[in-house]
């Protein structure tokens, strides 16, 4: 079986800063992979290599076996690979309603038939769901820009969803969400995981979500990994407490 | 109380359509003039609004690409073409022209692509004037001939402005057509977070190149009206001045909005026409009320009526914020 | 209950149109740490932006040490000895690391000796030395939270506005700001904290707050408002299977 | 190859000109974020000011203090007051377009008020030339380079090395924020138009010797200076001169050995190129991180 | 009703790039109208001129244009710009209003409109006088052509250099250059690149200037020929010294050693503080015309008005605010005295008077 995601090699500088310098991993399909490690570690700039957003100075990517270096972010998402990410990148004078809309439009039918068909290419129901899900119903039809932080990385979560992607990489989703919510997410995350098996990276801080979400944990260090494993494993390696979870 | 809205809303439109076909019966030529190079001017902005405010890419070329339109039209009706042919020509060639313009914008965005857009309207000036074998270059070219449309001669002002008219009244629906399918949402996208776009799967470079071409377009069909009203063209018109000018028509109607362009073109054809009134001082008066408009309503005239849209929205939503249930209460 | 430092009485006020704030009314013991919880879009930012003078309002009070500070320029605050250091990113992308954080003396007395408060500043987070002379937009989210924090705390306020300082820093780091934030605290700075990261911040405080809707639903000592079983449930993460209302 | 060194020193000359007015215009982008449409017109009337002044009997120096002043009042404050501060929220664009009105009233007010007529303008710098690699060079013409300079270096040191210089950048670039530590936002871009303002009259004071006083004479001003501005990189400074000299050196090379007919498009479409390839300008910084 | 005001309108380049020729056109038109007004008008009735600005915009300028003729003017002055004059010509001629308007381009006159009248020289007149002195009195087989890169530039070079043709005189460079240019050392570096025995200059007052000085500057021997606009009082106060030896032919200009065109220009001066070009004087002299042709017919007339302005000779005798003795060919063209300037020391020196043909 080949891996959904595979990443070889992977380095990144910027100038003379090396941010990525050989990462190596793969994802299994279906599997929730964490990835963690401390402020500057590289764990951002990795995701914008593998999803396009950065052209890797060396290195491969792959999808489903298939080499994708360098392809547009775009073109990774129509693969089925979707993101979420750090700071918020919403649209701020959409409305929350056609936030979702948009997220997923241009997953269904073809450029000519998304000009002439119905002009919410047939997701209104689906983005009414994911609002409700959200709790941001009374702001439904409020552009995006006007929502709490919280709220903006919760609608840039579901944004991620709406395309029914297989692989998310969703980068410090739960920063800023309400504990409540984020157990709600979790859920969300873990079902989806089942029942369609998609697949996911999450990159967090927040120990408790990653290591009861994850069933494998990465841990980054100055560009490089560090260490790989189960969470049991990673919570109990010296290493990791040392550079990242203090005592 | 929305499904309300619209009917005032259909109600309203066809006041005015009936409006712009009746009033104008019993204008006399200069007025019927006036209101056609409105009507012209509006198509060319719309097609800036589709670019800039729409698709947020800054143009300054639009003026070029209602030359290039005028000039197509000039040239082969004056070689005894028909205009609709002329018409399909320029709409091919403005939709490939604008969509190769596009490609900078795909590097470069704000002041360097505005740069590049004027660097390219000044190129087409100069073609326009030194190019003497295709344009007759300063000379310009005259006689124009108007159309016959369906066996109507438009050659009197008043069926010229009603061939304009129409024109106008088709583009609009086709321009209401694309705004709200998803191509229109895709377009306010890149606008907004070109990045998050991206990363939503939508093709960001097809969807620029597409705004620039579909707008270049527009200017175009602008331009193959444009000759035959003045029946004459010479390069002068089409200078950057006229790129500004649809600009400042864009920005003042409100950009991003789909009636924007009307006003912005009612403001920037009409209002001086209406201000000659004070001779020496009219462009003084006229670039007076650009300004006292911009400072009251920086998001152009329709922002005006947006703020009120929004904060009707704004008070639903906080009506139903105050409705909500405090979670502690219930619990308790 | 010691002498508050600050006093909100009754706010209301919101953006535009829209409502948010309802009467919210706190006050802050002076020398101590206080934690605002509530789910997300409950108005906590908004009520910092209003104690900031960042927000009209339409009613209501604010009183620092005694002092009506309602509306005031955020100079005035800064200078009356109030600093807020706001949700999201907010550092000065196209300047570099160290003048970042310089500008956060902007508002300083002449008297203080602004060089060495940035050395130390710097000596508090050495990843902001090491970079000190990089642009700033090119640090790394957590690295930018970081800066901000050594930029607000720079003139030594005695009342922090903090809104969510542990969004993506690493556990390590939340950790250290913590320690950092009861440092303070035993200088006699107080504390007003925003977290979502709620039963690490109110185990750190002495009082909790909890904000529903724009109102303050609960203020109480921090180990009882952990120790309340409705916050527990609703805002804690307790319970996950909460019903969606 | 004397010929190809008059060309280029000429060239110099007429850039220099068009980099003492950039200046203003990269200086109001870092530190305001704004593009000022009328900045041709603005270099064109201090000098009808003073001209105005001097009309009235007074000598010549008063009049250029008198114009000076004015300009502050009119290009500085009363700008900042009724047309930044209202717009400035609202992004580029609204202020951009109404710059382009403000451009065409000043230009139609010197045209009713004074003429519309060309006029010629007393120099401070005195007329004549001097020697340069074996060319004649109007002293006028370095006046304007050293001035040019000399301002570029001032407020390049200005805004990289002085805390004020800092706090203006800052309040350009997140005015929510540079408010929240304290800096007084509304000073720092008053305290930019005045600088820009006092910057357009001893522009103008130096080029309407050579440019003479005409109300269209800011058109040209302005459209070459926008582009000097873009191509030595909008965010600095020290781009304007970078950018102005180089446009006019190219503008007269093309002429000389690629086409009169197409000269002001030859160096559009090399710096088209430039700009592609690099996009942030001659000296210029890249873009911040995006993601 | 002969009480009531002669209505006449104006549509000219009052802003934009030809807002300097438009607004000399209307101050002279003003001047004209106050002066006849001041003595009682026209057969007893006042003049009444509405001024348009044409924006320097064919497309703008119809519209005035229309707007003026659907009030029924009595006749219809400007544009200046020759394509400006192109677009409405037609218009005025669907009217039947007669047009005096200032465009210099050759063909204007020759599409064979009956209301179309000149003011001044055509090119197809005055540009055949300075090619017979450059080939007569200069001597010179290879010339150098500067023009500005507008309608009004092109038409002269296309006509001068037909001319050269004829009389088998070389081009030796053929230099475009753009109104406002700043810099002319590319050009002024061609023209001594080809050495030619004469440069002709034609190009606007200011850009005169500017070129005489970089000419002077790289040391270009070559003797500088022009038009009106070479040897102007302005390019002279513009230029300096370097204006000394500059040549032209000169169909109007207020430096004419004319008694009347001197008196003409302090009356200018003295209402508008500044010396008129000869759009001033063109714009005088049309409203002259219509006096003149109204006197002539005995009545205020619109349609008899082009029949009567054709082959009309206007003699100072009878008008003496025509300045000097004029007459217009079937063509609406006029002929008129000419001039040829040479500028000494700062001040024009009028080396030869071109006699009117007849
Ligand atoms: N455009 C850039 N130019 C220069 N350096 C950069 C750039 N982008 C990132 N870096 C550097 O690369 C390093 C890694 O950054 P990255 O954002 O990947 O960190 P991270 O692991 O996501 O950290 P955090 O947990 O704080 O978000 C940092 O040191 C940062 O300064
Ligand atoms: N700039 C704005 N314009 C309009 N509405 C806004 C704006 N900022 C916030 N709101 C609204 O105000 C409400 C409260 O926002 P606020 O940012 O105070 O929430 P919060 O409690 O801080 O939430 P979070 O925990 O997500 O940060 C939200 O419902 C939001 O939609
Ligand atoms: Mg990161
Ligand atoms: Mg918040």
């Amino acid at each position: 079986m080949t891996a959904i995601l595979d990443v070889r090699d992977v380095k990144k500088s910027f100038g003379g800063i090396t941010a990525v310098n050989g990462v190596s991993f793969d994802v299994q399909e279906g599997e929730i992979l964490g990835l963690i490690g401390p402020n500057g570690c590289g764990k951002s700039t990795l995701f914008n290599c593998i999803l396009g957003q950065l052209v890797p100075s060396a290195g491969e990517v792959r999808v489903d076996g298939k080499l994708v270096t360098g392809q547009r972010p775009s073109e990774l998402n129509r693969l089925g690979v979707s993101r979420t990410f750090q700071l918020l990148q919403v649209f701020p004078k959409l409305s929350v309603r056609d936030n979702l809309i948009l997220a997923g439009q241009e997953h269904r039918g073809s450029m000519l038939s998304r000009l002439l068909g119905p002009s919410d290419a047939g997701l209104t129901t689906t983005a009414d769901q994911m609002i409700g899900f959200f709790k941001l119903e009374h702001l439904a039809n409020e552009p995006a820009g006007g929502l709490s932080c919280g709220q903006q990385k919760l609608l840039d979560a579901a944004m991620a969803f709406m395309g029914g992607p297989r692989l998310v990489l969703l980068d410090e989703p739960a920063g800023g969400v309400n504990p409540t919510m984020l157990g709600d997410l979790k859920e969300r995350l873990i079902a989806i995981n089942r029942e369609r098996r998609a697949t996911f990276v999450v990159i967090e801080h927040n120990m408790e979500f990653v290591m009861s979400l994850c069933s494998r944990v990465m841990v980054m260090a100055e560009g490089k990994v560090l260490a790989i494993g189960k969470p049991d494993e990673i919570r109990a390696n010296p290493a990791v407490i040392e550079a990242y979870l203090g005592h | 109380m929305s499904k309300h809205n619209r009917l005032l809303l259909v109600a309203l439109s066809i006041i005015v359509v009936a409006g712009l076909i009746i009033i104008p019966m019993n204008f006399n030529r200069y007025g019927l003039y006036i209101l056609s190079q409105w009507a012209v001017m509006t198509i060319a902005a719309m097609g800036l609004n589709l670019t800039l405010g729409y698709a947020g890419q800054v143009s300054l070329a639009q003026g070029a690409f209602v030359g290039i339109g005028a000039y197509g039209a000039a040239i082969l009706t004056t070689h005894g073409w028909p205009l609709i042919a002329a018409l399909g020509l320029v709409i091919v060639i403005c939709f490939v022209v604008g969509w190769l313009l596009g490609y900078p914008a795909l590097r470069v965005q704000h002041h360097y692509l505005a740069f590049v857009t004027l660097a390219f309207s000044t190129l087409m000036f100069l073609v326009f004037r030194n190019e003497s074998w295709l344009t007759n270059g300063i000379y310009g070219i005259s006689n124009i001939p108007r159309p016959e449309v369906f066996g109507f001669p438009t050659r009197k002002p008043l069926p010229f402005y009603y061939l304009c008219l129409g024109s106008l009244g088709l583009v609009t629906l086709a321009m209401w057509w694309l705004i709200r399918s998803p191509w229109g949402r895709a377009f306010m996208a890149l606008r907004e977070n070109p990045i998050r776009a991206q990363s939503l799967g939508i093709d960001t470079r097809r969807y620029t190149l597409m705004a620039f071409a579909i707008g270049s377009v527009l200017g175009g069909i602008a331009g193959v009206l444009y000759a035959p009203l003045t029946q004459y063209v010479d390069p002068v018109p089409f200078n950057l001045q006229l790129s500004l000018d649809l600009l400042m028509m864009v920005i003042v109607g409100g950009s991003g909005f789909m009636l924007g362009p009307f006003l912005g073109a009612m403001i920037a054809v009409l209002l001086p026409e209406w201000l000659r009134f004070a001779e020496g001082y009219y462009l003084m008066l006229y670039a007076a009320a650009v300004i006292v408009l911009l400072i009251y309503s920086p998001s152009g005239i329709l922002g005006i009526l947006d703020r009120y849209l929004s904060s009707r929205r704004t008070q639903a939503a906080s009506a139903l914020r105050a409705a909500a249930q405090s979670k502690l209460e219930a619990a308790q | 209950m010691s002498e508050p430092i600050l006093d909100v009485q009754n706010l209301v006020g919101g953006y535009g149109k829209m409502t948010i704030l309802n009467g919210t009314t706190f006050s802050v013991p002076a020398g101590s740490i206080t934690t605002v919880i509530g789910p997300n879009g409950a108005g906590k930012s908004t009520v910092f932006k209003a104690i900031f003078g960042l927000l009209k309002l339409r009613e209501g009070k604010v009183i620092f040490k005694g002092r009506d500070v309602t509306g005031l320029s955020q100079r005035a605050l800064l200078g009356a000895g109030i600093c807020y250091i706001p949700q999201g990113r907010n550092i000065f992308g196209e300047l570099s690391v160290r003048h970042n954080i310089e500008l956060g003396g902007v508002a300083a007395p002449a008297n203080i000796d602004l060089p060495a408060r940035v050395e130390a500043a710097l000596d508090v987070f050495p990843v902001l030395r090491k970079k000190a002379d990089r642009q700033a937009s090119t640090l790394s989210g957590g690295e930018q939270k970081q800066l901000e924090i050594a930029r607000g705390l720079l003139l030594e306020p005695q009342l922090v506005l903090i809104d969510e300082p542990s969004i993506g820093l690493s556990p390590l780091m939340v950790q250290q700001t913590f320690d950092m934030l009861k440092q303070l605290r035993e200088r006699g700075v107080s504390v007003l904290l925003i977290e979502q990261n709620a039963r690490s911040a109110l185990e750190i405080s002495d009082y909790g707050i909890v904000l529903e809707l724009g109102r303050t639903r609960i203020i109480d000592k921090a180990d009882r408002v952990l120790a309340d079983p409705r916050v527990g449930q609703l805002f804690l993460g307790g319970a996950m299977e909460e019903t969606v209302a | 190859m004397s010929n190809l060194l008059d060309l280029i020193v000429a060239g110099l000359a007429t850039g220099a000109i068009y980099a003492l007015v950039a200046v203003g215009f990269t200086l109001l982008w870092q530190t305001s974020q704004t593009i000022n449409f009328a900045q041709g017109e603005f270099v064109m009337l201090p000098a009808f000011l003073m001209l105005a002044v001097m009309h009235l009997g007074a000598p010549f120096w008063l009049a250029v203090l008198v114009g000076v002043l004015l300009s502050a009042l009119l290009l500085g404050l009363a700008f900042k007051m009724l047309l930044v501060d209202p717009m400035l929220r609202h992004g580029v664009l609204p202020l951009a377009i109404a710059t382009m009105a403000l451009a065409i009233g000043i230009k139609e007010a010197v045209k009713q008020f004074f003429s519309a007529e060309a006029s010629p303008f007393p120099s401070i710098v005195p007329a004549g030339d001097i020697s340069v690699l074996g060319r004649a060079i109007s002293l006028q013409s370095l006046g304007v380079l050293a001035v040019a300079i000399l301002a570029v270096v001032g407020l390049t040191m200005l805004l990289n090395r002085t805390s004020l210089g800092h706090q203006m950048q800052a309040a350009a670039q997140n005015p929510t924020v540079a408010r929240i530590i304290g800096v007084p936002v509304e000073r720092m871009i008053l305290l930019t138009f005045l600088i820009n303002a006092v910057l357009v009259a001893l522009a103008s004071l130096l080029i309407t010797p050579i440019y003479l006083a005409k109300f269209s004479s800011g058109e040209v001003l302005g459209q070459a200076a926008f582009i000097a501005a873009i191509v030595g990189g909008f965010n600095q400074v020290r781009g304007a001169i970078a950018g102005g000299l180089l446009i006019g050196v190219v503008d007269n090379l093309a002429a000389a050995y690629v086409s009169t007919q197409y000269r002001a498009a030859v160096p559009m479409l090399l710096l088209i190129l430039m700009i592609l390839f690099r996009p942030q300008g001659l000296l210029g910084r890249a873009e911040e991180r995006t993601v | 009703q002969s009480g009531a005001p002669i209505k006449i309108a104006n549509v000219a380049e009052l802003s934009g790039g030809g807002a300097t020729v438009g607004n000399n056109w209307k101050n002279g038109i003003d001047l004209a109208v106050e002066e006849i007004n001041a003595k009682g008008g026209i057969l007893g009735r006042k003049i009444e001129v509405s001024h348009a600005d044409s924006q320097s915009n064919p497309g703008v300028a119809r519209a005035q244009v229309q707007k003026a003729l659907d009030g029924e003017p009595y006749v219809l002055l400007g544009p200046g710009y020759s394509g400006s004059v192109k677009v409405t010509a037609p218009l005025a001629a669907e009217a039947g209003i007669t047009q005096i308007m200032g465009g210099e381009a050759a063909e204007l006159t020759q599409a064979g409109n009956k209301f179309l009248f000149r003011t001044s020289f055509g090119q197809q007149s005055s540009m055949p006088k300075v090619a017979k002195y450059i080939n007569d009195e200069l001597k010179a087989k290879s010339v150098a052509v500067v023009w500005v890169n507008n309608d009004f530039g092109r038409g002269g070079r296309d006509v001068i250099t037909k001319e050269f043709n004829r009389l088998g005189i070389k081009v030796a460079a053929d230099l475009s250059t753009e109104a406002g240019q700043a810099d002319f050392a590319a050009d002024v570096s061609k023209i001594k690149a080809a050495a030619p025995d004469a440069v002709f200059i034609y190009v606007n007052e200011e850009e005169s200037a500017r070129i005489l000085k970089e000419i002077k500057r790289q040391g270009v021997t070559a003797p500088l020929i022009g038009e009106t606009t070479l040897v102007g009082q302005k390019v002279i106060e513009l230029a300096g010294d370097a204006a000394n030896g500059a040549r032209g032919h000169v169909g109007l200009t207020t430096d004419a050693p004319v008694e009347a065109v001197k008196a003409f220009r302090d009356r200018f001066v003295k209402k508008y503080n500044y010396v008129p070009d000869h759009n001033g004087l063109k714009g005088y002299l049309a409203i002259y015309m219509v006096k003149a042709t109204t006197e002539k017919m005995g009545k205020v007339d619109s349609k008899a008005f082009a029949d009567t302005l054709h082959g009309l000779t206007i003699k100072t005798s009878t008008e003496p605010n025509i300045l000097m003795d004029v007459t217009f060919d079937q063509n609406g063209d006029i002929d008129r005295q000419g001039f040829l300037v040479e500028v000494v020391e700062g001040k024009q020196v009028v080396k030869q008077v071109l006699p009117k043909l007849n």
